[in-house]
């Protein structure tokens, strides 16, 4: 069928790659979509360089949007470096699925990217180790 | 008792005649909010275009005329919900600063570290983040009455849970996800035997069913004006008028003191005491014009109609295979709310591949997370229904899923 | 620089064409609440009958486009004062709310028992109670930046008042009583060399001239859009982004979270942290058209026209026996506010008689109580102009004045 | 002239009824119109019998309509007993006015009223002497 539910955004849904979790990650990051309560997790596992993204994978369930947008992400994302994943921006992930998105579902399209570099910022902080860094403040998601 | 002629009734609602996607609007989302009839925003428009001024302060014709529109509105929503004064009526934006009101009010001022509270576990988050967070800065405790596997509130261990040490009680009258119609009267009982205080939610009560506040003999009832017909922008508390005088003042700032020097504040009589700034005096009056059309409607014929619209859009969803419908089957304790899943097919998918239909149903978790995760799933669909409702959009809602079902190959 | 075209000005607004006891109305107390052109009463329009539902949580046609133009009105009005970002523009319901969301949020976690708070003897109650509650509940010291004998802020003691103690300072950047348009560089100055947080109430200073708050550097701005041609119900706080986001929540419920349990919650990230519940996103809607309103006029082509009307106010009014003008007679550093007291005539009773005339103006302390007691009385009288005020009307109400005189035989 | 500042108004503003303190009061109020901060005060000298009003005067200076309605309330109830003005109600002062009022207007004329009754209100409290009475909930004007 034409535009949103076409083949291409169906089949990463139906066949997600990179779909599962890493036992041994540098890097795990969860976060869920505040429109419906649906969760995206994502494990990365790093080369020696501490940079290249050696393995990846994402986990949780949802709508056609945020999971097809989890598995063309991490396609994307797979074998480049963090560095070269921070750069990315929602609307790089819009370019991936390649039809037009209601602002709402934009949301849905974003959270598995907001997950990703998230989950890298943090590492990265806590490579730092610098603790005059006040981390609530480099957090903006404090809560009780 | 009437019965609502809901073809003349549409007739009344501008935005119903509206096509999206080339399709006519099928709205079933009135939970969420609900359109609003012409007469109210006239009501709105007239204040606006004739005799507009701030209220209270002036001594002039508009100023005073739109106090007077606002005075009325007030005693026109006591009257509506059974308040014994117009006194006991405190403007907010919505049921979810009503509730904050108590909380940080009534709550900072008389609740005690050790003492708890008591909620359940169907609560919107507009009835839970707040008693959550005051419980977890002033050390009390929070405690939920539990669900029946049907969606009910399981009341059978009531008395395990509202003690002596509970001191306050907080449940919505109609659960926005299951639809369950609570019968406040034995929570009340309980809460009422060991001395806590009462509020309840009824966002999703007042708009649809007669509600009396007087004989609930509840403390505090909260709810919002947009999901009854009313403009955004402008939510109620009521209060028994003892605990509104014994509170401290929530905001401040003008129109709430009777007199400020630069040592000392004395505060106004409620409401005002709870009214701080220019208030949202177009909204109100605009909730006065839609508590206007729903008394000509008829709160027992409101309810009558929902029920039935309800009633058969369970039977009409039972048909559809892979069909999990949340909450109590029985259409005399079920507010005209429908919550389902697909089995397959994510709520967001459903409510966009709805949409191309013209049809608006809600995908999520309805600001209700507690509730999904008792239930087991992270969203569910909802489709909602008001005094516009006819059971044809019922017909176009079902049709609509066997089409979004054939496209996504379930 | 553009000019103003009052007489096609008026045109947009229909109130304006109104008889008031038979007379055309001269509606003088804009500074209270200003008059709505019909292009805001039409964008609100618009979106009841043609686009409403709840926004941001539904995923079909009518949600959607309501969460576009409540996050266009965002930026729209990010723009208009010079905000960085959509997202440090937190909606509220009027400028009181606010200032009590920093008193509340930012106050209560940040400042501690000792610490100082400046402020000045010429606010509103808006911006007095909220910080003289908190300075008692925390035990605050609460201090005021004195007046001078013209209504100015007495500056040459600064650098006493605000020390290495204060924490917090907040003034309004122009005073609804005396008109003063205060200049906010040296105390801002000062204030930073202390490291205090600077919050500025900016009620009566957006409505009526350019404002940027990057170039002002303040922390926190806050105003009201029915003080700006839009309707009641709304307004506006703006944050630094790291204080926004270092600040727990205020009112807490739906939309404010991203994820709920029964055990904990994580906020969303501001300006949705602030926003609980159901915005007011009509009326959010309502002011971005009054700020493309504004913008079409030109900010300075309106400040230039106040200036030009106050300083004709001013020479007429100056021309009545028994008057005393409060604040600057300079115009250029006067707002469009004229403050007046008139010999044996309490203001009440020049109101009442005044509309007889279909002239409205304000009569009491206009919520400036301690304004008013340096000032040495309990009431003034107060005219106050906008983009559609004309110097017929002033002359209309020096007319008024000798009439209400001649009426007291005084 | 017509209405509202006729010529009994005006008597009455002009030359004031009652108007002055009195130094041994058994009861004095003072309170203030929230609109415009205007203040009214009364004082009562009660007769032997602590029931009836043997002297009364009012201070504090305000708009036609609130010295006005002061000067006739006191007019009015000068010699009854405490319990009689208890029972006086905002209809009674807007009577003795006799001219129609707007809305906020009337809460100028309602003011000398309020201050009587509250005035006489506390001191029943305070005579009646019972500590199991929560003051505050009686009195809901608290303040900091
Ligand atoms: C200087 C100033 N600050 C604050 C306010 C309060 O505005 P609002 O009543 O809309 O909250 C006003 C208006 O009355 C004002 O003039
Ligand atoms: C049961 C219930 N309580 C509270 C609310 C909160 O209402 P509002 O968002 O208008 O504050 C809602 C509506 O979403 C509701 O359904």
């Amino acid at each position: 069928m034409e535009d949103l539910y076409r083949d291409n955004l169906l089949d990463h849904y139906e066949n997600p790659r990179h779909h599962g979790t890493l036992e041994h990650a540098d890097i795990s990051h969860e976060e869920s979509n505040p429109l419906c309560g649906d969760t995206i997790r994502i494990d990365i596992q790093l080369g020696e360089d501490g940079r290249h993204i050696a393995a990846i994978a994402f986990s949780g369930d949802g709508c056609i949007i945020s999971q097809a947008a989890a598995s063309m992400l991490l396609e994307a994302v797979a074998g480049k470096t963090i560095d070269d994943a921070q750069k990315l921006e929602t609307q790089d992930v819009l370019a991936l699925i390649g039809v037009p998105l209601t602002t709402n579902r934009v949301k849905c399209a974003a959270l598995s990217l907001k997950v990703l570099k998230t989950g890298i910022y943090r590492h990265l902080i806590e490579q730092a180790q610098k603790p005059h860094i006040n981390r609530q403040s480099l957090d903006p998601k404090s809560d009780i | 008792m009437k019965t609502l002629d809901t073809a003349s009734v549409r007739l009344d609602f501008p935005i119903l005649s509206e096509l999206v996607n080339g399709k006519p609007v099928v709205f079933l989302d009135s939970a969420a909010s609900s359109q609003k009839p012409a007469q109210v925003l006239q009501a709105m428009q007239r204040v606006y275009r004739a005799t507009y001024a701030n209220v209270h302060r002036g001594v002039y014709t508009f100023s005073e005329r739109g106090t007077e529109l606002y005075d009325q509105a007030r005693a026109k929503i006591a009257q509506f919900i059974g308040a014994p004064r117009p006194e006991t009526i405190v403007f907010t934006r919505n049921a979810t600063e009503a509730l904050n009101l108590v909380a940080y009010s009534y709550g900072r001022a008389f609740l005690r570290p050790g003492d708890e509270i008591v909620i359940t576990e169907l609560e919107h988050h507009a009835n839970f983040v707040p008693w959550m967070v005051l419980a977890k800065e002033r050390g009390l405790a929070l405690k939920f009455i539990p669900l029946t596997a049907e969606g009910m509130l399981d009341l059978s261990r009531l008395d395990e849970l509202i003690t002596p040490k509970t001191r306050l009680v907080s449940f919505a009258q109609v659960s926005n996800v299951l639809g369950t119609i609570i019968d406040p009267a034995p929570i009340i009982a309980r809460a009422r035997s060991v001395g806590a205080t009462i509020v309840v939610d009824g966002s999703q009560a007042v708009p649809h069913m007669p509600v009396n506040v007087q004989d609930m003999d509840c403390d505090f009832y909260a709810f919002s004006g947009h999901k009854m017909l009313g403009p955004t922008g402008i939510g109620v508390l009521y209060g028994k008028l003892h605990l509104l005088e014994a509170m401290p003042p929530f905001l401040t700032g003008g129109d709430m003191i009777t007199s400020v020097t630069f040592e000392r504040a004395t505060w106004n009589d409620p409401p005002l005491k709870f009214e701080a700034g220019t208030p949202s005096f177009v909204e109100a009056i605009g909730l006065g014009a839609a508590v206007d059309y729903l008394s000509a409607l008829g709160m027992d014929a409101v309810r009558a109609h929902e029920r039935a619209i309800v009633e058969y859009a369970l039977e009409r969803m039972s048909e559809v295979p892979g069909t999990r419908i949340f909450g109590p089957t029985d259409p005399a304790i079920r507010g005209g709310v429908l919550t389902f899943a697909l089995n397959g097919i994510h709520p967001h998918d459903l409510a966009t591949l709805l949409d191309r239909e013209g049809i608006a149903i809600r995908a999520g978790h309805h600001c209700a997370q507690p509730l999904h995760i008792r239930l087991g799933v992270n969203a569910t669909a909802r489709a909602s229904f008001y005094v516009y409702t006819e059971t044809r959009e019922i017909d176009a809602l079902v049709e609509g899923i066997y089409k979004a079902k054939k496209t996504l190959r379930k």
